[in-house]
């Protein structure tokens, strides 16, 4: 019982803004519980049984008033709902430059990798003044990744990504809370966002054990572990479309539809070949599903993402 | 029918509850009146059973770290205390009680369409229960009341199936009940009792039946589902199966949103009653607030998506259902309205009912008004599965629909029994119960602020402070569940001491005996004037 | 329009008339039936979705259905719904035989497509098309065909369900019917039933191209 | 409600439609209409369940209560679809 907040850490770009609304339907919501509650008390003490004053003119019916009543709580309503909208779409597309980790939750537990390979677990480290772009998915049921400081929070589904983004602007340690039911230890899986100035955010990342290979070729290894390359390298003769360049790529699909080569559909060609095939090919991938990890998997993404890094130009992939 | 005994020498006397003795005379009855009384038992019960689960979360919940129960215990309590209190209690409370013993009364017909059909809801709800309490006895189940997929198909590992098969049987009894109300206010009103002469409870109950109708049925199939999949392990909603754990959302919220105003508008009925009888004066507005009974029944159905603006739902569809949940706001708003209004320039006497009316538009409005912050998108994602939400939804579903009930309980009970309760302890209770509410759910609405998640266990210390102050509150609450049991039973023991209409209220209910006697009437009744019409001064039919 | 509200049956006592007393089982049964929209609607949308999600696999699983079959218990269906309302018509003109007559044809009917269903899913239990851990399918699609699977088991026998209950309430007014209890002037329930199996039988009427049809050509 | 007693040959005509219908869905599912197919479908069943409503279930002689009843079941119906629907094609 050390300490007893009434207001809880602002500590992102975001957050003040939220607060913002929020004290304003705070105020929408004293101004209408103040009128109604002296209104009735008004009355209650003037027009009590027995009392003297006067009840001329007492209506029954008054359409104006009426009206009133309800165009003005409709014109508040809608406004608010204006704002509300504009901060949520904010909140939705995250700025191009973000930084990219990526986020798995199990039963229950928070496992997190950085691009450049280090991974935590129920910790998050993250640099302020940058915004960061967390790509998440879970392994078995659905999850919650919420940090109450930066007024963020997304469910992590099975089977999908989700991705939020925030930008801290505080250093500072802040909850990191699992907000959505899981089972049993579901209120056990809890963490620490940990916002550091960005030297030393710098300085954490190489200091860390788990520091070193980046993502994108642990990526390469399970490639070539899982024999992925048999079918999608040049050298091995092209069985499957080559991988390079597909990255953010239009991607024409054997039903005539066309799709984004990202993390989603990358995913799922991994995962459920068959869902989607390529135009030209025959639908001759096997499934990984349960042999590959979601670290894996987001391990792979990443190294797909690389080759489309540096062979920026290499015209698309049939 | 079997009620000539009314001209016997024996000391008998004329009413429903005289009309037969023995168990077998209720368990087999078919009148309206003594069903009501079967389910007032039944709701009591399962109401102390989900009120029971609650004062033990709350005090696991005073300390920071799990002491008093596991964590798989606490998250069995408050599953079953939201299903025992939502399905088992809430949902059938107003309806199947007040609605079941006033709404022949108030159109002035014999008995609804279909008696026997009415007895069977009852059996039905009954069983629905046996399936619930044993699922309880057997080790409880852990999903929360939401059942979400893919953790209530595949992962949990507790007695999910007894629990969705009691609540699958239990939709049958809203249901019966639902169908009975919709077609007796339809074909059985007493002659000149047109649409805009019905009280305004008449309404509430027909808005209510019409979205049991409809949104039900969704429930059950869904829980169908659920099953199936459970019990023969293939993916309908498990996305490890290929299927879709957001499309269980959307059902089952197309259901649960609707449900929560089968929750709140028989309450409002029940308040409009109270207010204009204690005000002395008509209800302000009686069509306004009819239409928005209505309103708030069909637009109800489109906001569903609101539960989910986090779930991974389309930004677009988050929209959507934001705009038209600060819509449904709308006609709620007029009802407050109006009740205030009525208020104003009345002759208000302080009778226990008019207390509850008075703590119900206080707590609906403050809880409607954080639904607000709910409903707008951006504060959601702050809000959501947090205690913000278990506040706003207790300020509603105690704070306004359980104070209806009691409200209502207090203004028929006279009717229902004809015995008059102790006033002063009623007030006195009414006033405890304010108190012990404000205490127990004040203080989570700021540990929702503060970013304390729902249906946790454990807890970081600096929330301990607000969790101590609701924990005190809630014991207080408890208590004042418990005096009214008390001198409502009591009641009882004392001679029939009221007359045909010992409030001077207007409605048909008030013109026949108190308690009625089995037919409802002597002789059906004419209607010819408006619903309300209070005269300025009070006038006492005794 | 009959109000001879001293019949031989009578109204109950708690109605006003016989004309009150049929409006109200005919509202009821509509209402009911409105909850039946409902329930099935919620298959609809979760196979309406999934279709969506999975159209190949869904095209590929239809065509292990047995068309034939199915369009055989569409007409049997249909014939059914024809001599159901054969029956309530000579119901309402107090023909007691021919509504006997006809009840049992609808019941013969009614069993009858329970039998080609019966028929039907013995097939898939020996191709191995029961969604589960016995589950087997050919081809690349095999998870989202099973999906295919569960709808179609969940919609039709749901369907069948409803059947079931169908014919056991036309028995019971079989049995009634011969007992005379139906007249010209009370016939409440056999309208009731009527309604409620040509609503079963509007159902099959969309599971039919839904579930047969996805891709023949 | 009106307790009319229609003539046979109505039922009879309708009977004829249905099956003829039924025929028709049977046969177009062997053409490809691209996208059309399930609206050609969809839309044959609705014809067919019309006219079994409107004639087996007497709708068409029944009051507009009746009418209201059953069409709000169809809004509903149509509500849950699109709604649920739109969430997955904005995605
Ligand atoms: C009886 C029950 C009941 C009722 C009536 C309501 C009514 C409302 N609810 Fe509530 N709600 C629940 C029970 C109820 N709710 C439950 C049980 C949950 C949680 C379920 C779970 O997850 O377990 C929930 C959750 C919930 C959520 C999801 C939260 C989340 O999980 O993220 C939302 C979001 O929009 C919401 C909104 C609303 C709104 C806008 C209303 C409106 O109808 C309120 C309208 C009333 C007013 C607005 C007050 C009167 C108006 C005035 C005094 C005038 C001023 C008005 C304006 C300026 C507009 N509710
Ligand atoms: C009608 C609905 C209803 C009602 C009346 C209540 C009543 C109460 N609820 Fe309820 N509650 C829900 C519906 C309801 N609740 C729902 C739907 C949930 C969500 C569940 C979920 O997440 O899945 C919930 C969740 C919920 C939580 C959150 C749990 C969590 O997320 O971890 C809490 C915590 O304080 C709580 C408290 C209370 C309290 C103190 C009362 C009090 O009002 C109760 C007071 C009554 C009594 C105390 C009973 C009377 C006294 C006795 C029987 C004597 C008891 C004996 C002894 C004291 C020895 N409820
Ligand atoms: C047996 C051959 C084979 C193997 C092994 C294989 N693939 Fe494929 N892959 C294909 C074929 C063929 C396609 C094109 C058809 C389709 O979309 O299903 C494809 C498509 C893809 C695509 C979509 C490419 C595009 O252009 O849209 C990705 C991404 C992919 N594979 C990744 C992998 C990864 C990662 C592995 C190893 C874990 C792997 N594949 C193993 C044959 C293979
Ligand atoms: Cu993970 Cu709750
Ligand atoms: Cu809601």
């Amino acid at each position: 019982m050390s300490s007893f907040p009434l207001l809880p850490d602002s500590a992102s770009t975001i957050s003040d803004q939220i607060d913002a609304l929020f004290f304003f339907l705070v105020a929408v919501s004293v101004f209408f519980s103040l009128i109604i509650t002296i209104a009735l008390a008004f009355s209650a003490a003037r027009y009590r049984k027995g009392s003297t004053a006067s009840r001329k003119g007492a209506l029954s019916d008054y359409l104006p008033l009426e009206l009133a009543w309800s165009i003005i709580p409709l014109i508040i309503a809608m406004f608010i709902f204006g704002w509300s909208a504009k901060l949520y779409l904010d909140m939705h597309v995250a700025p191009a430059n973000a930084m990219e980790v990526y986020v798995v939750g199990k039963q229950w537990m928070w496992k997190i990798q950085h691009p450049g390979g280090n991974r935590e677990i129920n910790e998050l480290h993250v640099p302020v003044g940058r915004p960061v772009k967390l790509i998440m998915t879970s392994q078995d049921v659905i999850h919650s990744f919420y940090i109450p400081a930066f007024r963020v929070k997304q469910d992590v589904l099975p089977g999908k990504y989700t991705t939020q983004w925030f930008e801290a602007t505080k250093p500072g340690e802040y909850h990191l809370f699992c907000a959505e039911y899981c089972g049993t230890s579901h209120s056990g899986m809890i963490g620490k966002v940990i916002a550091m100035e960005p030297a030393d955010y710098e300085k954490w990342l190489s200091g860390t054990s788990s520091a070193g290979i980046a993502m994108a070729s642990s990526g390469a290894e399970v490639f070539e572990r899982f024999g992925c390359k048999t079918c999608h390298r040049q050298d091995t003769g092209l069985r499957g479309p080559a991988l390079d360049g597909l990255w953010g790529k239009q991607v024409k699909l054997a039903d005539g539809k066309t799709i984004v080569a990202d993390q989603e559909y990358i995913r799922e060609s991994i995962l459920n070949p068959g869902a989607k095939t390529v135009a030209g090919y025959q639908q001759l991938m096997p499934t990984y599903k349960n042999q590959l990890t979601n670290e894996q998997v987001n391990q792979l993404i990443e190294y797909v993402r690389s080759l489309s890094a540096t062979q920026e130009n290499q015209g698309n992939n049939q | 029918m079997s009620n000539t005994v009314h001209h016997s020498v024996v000391d008998r006397e004329n009413d429903y509850i005289h009309a037969g003795y023995g168990l077998k005379s209720w368990l087999l009855t078919v009148d309206h009146k003594r069903i009501a009384i079967l389910y007032l038992i039944s709701i009591t019960i399962f109401f102390f059973v989900g009120g029971f689960f609650a004062f033990l979360l709350r005090l696991e919940l005073m300390t920071p770290a799990g002491d008093i129960v596991s964590a798989e215990t606490y998250n069995k309590l408050f599953t079953m205390h939201g299903v025992v209190m939502i399905f088992f209690f809430l949902i059938p409370s107003i309806p199947a009680v007040l609605g079941n013993f006033l709404v022949p009364l108030m159109i002035g017909a014999k008995d609804l369409a279909f008696p026997k059909l009415n007895l069977m809801s009852w059996y039905v709800y009954n069983i629905g229960g046996i399936f619930a309490l044993y699922a309880l006895v057997n080790g409880g189940v852990d999903t929360g009341w939401t059942f979400y997929t893919p953790y209530s198909s595949t992962y949990s590992l507790s007695n999910v199936v007894p629990v969705v098969i009691g609540a699958f049987i239990l939709g049958f009894s809203s249901i019966l009940t639902a169908l009975n109300f919709i077609v007796t206010i339809h074909k059985m009103r007493a002659p000149g009792l047109t649409w805009f002469k019905l009280p305004l409870f008449i309404w509430a109950s027909y808005a209510t039946s019409i979205i049991t109708v409809l949104a039900t049925p969704v429930i059950a199939i869904t829980l169908c589902l659920l099953l199936f999949e459970r019990l023969m392990g293939v993916g309908i909603f498990d996305p490890a199966l290929g299927g879709d754990p957001i499309l269980f959302q959307h059902l089952f919220w197309f259901y649960s949103h609707p449900a929560v105003y089968i929750m709140i508008i028989p309450s409002m009925g029940v308040i409009s009653e109270v207010v204009t009888c204690f005000a002395r004066k008509r209800i302000f507005g009686y069509k306004f607030m009819a239409y928005a009974i209505m309103a708030i029944a069909i637009f109800g159905f489109l906001v569903w998506g609101h539960h989910m603006f986090i779930s991974g739902q389309s930004v677009y569809a988050g929209f959507v259902f934001s705009a038209l949940s600060f819509m449904v706001a709308i006609p709620s708003a007029i009802k407050v309205f109006n009740w205030t209004a009525t208020l104003y320039k009345g002759h208000i006497e302080f009778r226990t009912p008019i207390l509850y009316a008075f703590g119900f538009i206080g707590l609906f409005t403050i809880g409607g008004l954080t639904g607000l912050f709910l409903a707008s998108l951006a504060t959601d994602v702050h809000l959501t599965d947090t205690y913000f939400v278990v506040a706003h939804f207790h300020y509603i579903m105690v704070g306004g629909a359980v104070m209806g009930y009691l409200g209502g309980i207090h203004f028929w009970w006279p009717k229902m029994t004809g015995r008059m309760y102790n006033e002063a302890w009623a007030k006195f209770s009414a006033l405890i119960l304010f108190v012990g509410f404000n205490l127990t759910f004040f203080p989570q609405f700021v540990l929702g602020y503060l970013g304390m998640p729902r249906r946790y266990y454990i807890y970081p210390d600096e929330f301990q402070v607000l969790n101590v102050l609701s924990t005190a509150g809630a014991t207080i609450l408890g208590l004042g569940y418990i005096i009214p049991m008390v001198y409502l039973l009591w009641s009882l023991r004392k001679e029939k001491n009221v007359g045909t209409n010992p409030w001077g209220a207007t409605g048909l209910e008030w013109t026949t005996q108190s308690p009625p006697i089995t037919h409802n009437f002597e002789k059906t009744p004419v209607v010819t004037g408006e619903p309300y019409v209070y005269q300025e001064e009070e006038k006492v039919v005794e | 329009m009959s109000n001879n509200s001293d019949s031989a049956v009578g109204h109950a006592h708690h109605f006003t008339d016989m004309d009150q007393q049929r409006e109200a089982s005919t509202l009821g049964m509509w209402t009911f039936l409105v909850t039946e929209i409902m329930f099935f609607g919620g298959l609809f949308v979760a196979y309406a979705l999934y279709r969506s999600m999975y159209p190949e696999a869904f095209a590929e699983a239809s065509l292990r259905l047995n068309l034939l079959l199915g369009a055989i218990n569409t007409g049997v269906l249909i014939c059914s719904s024809l001599t159901m309302v054969l029956a309530v018509r000579d119901a309402q003109s107090g023909k007691v035989k021919g509504l006997v007559r006809y009840l049992i044809a609808t019941i013969v009917l009614g069993s009858a497509f329970l039998v080609i269903k019966a028929f039907e899913y013995s097939h898939k239990i020996h191709e191995h098309l029961i969604p589960g851990s016995s589950f087997q399918f050919a081809g690349p699609f095999g998870q989202q065909a099973e999906m295919f699977f569960s709808l179609y088991f969940m919609m039709t026998g749901l369907h069948a369900i409803h059947m079931i209950i169908g014919i056991g309430v036309l028995s019971v007014l079989l049995y009634q019917a011969k007992r005379g209890r139906f007249t010209a002037e009370y016939y409440s329930p056999i309208d009731v039933a009527g309604l409620y199996w040509h609503f079963v039988d509007v159902v099959w009427i969309y599971l039919f191209p839904l579930l047969y049809l996805v891709s023949r050509h | 409600m009106s307790q009319h007693v229609i003539p046979q040959k109505v039922y009879y005509l309708v009977f004829v439609t249905l099956i003829l219908l039924t025929l028709v869905t049977v046969d177009v599912a062997f053409y490809n209409f691209g996208f059309l197919n399930i609206y050609i479908a969809m839309g044959i069943a609705t014809v067919k369940a019309t006219i079994v409503a409107l004639y087996f279930m007497h709708l068409r002689y029944n009051p507009r209560l009746t009418w209201l009843f059953a069409g709000a079941g169809i809004l509903w119906l149509f509500i849950m679809f699109v709604l649920t629907i739109a969430d997955y094609i904005t995605r």
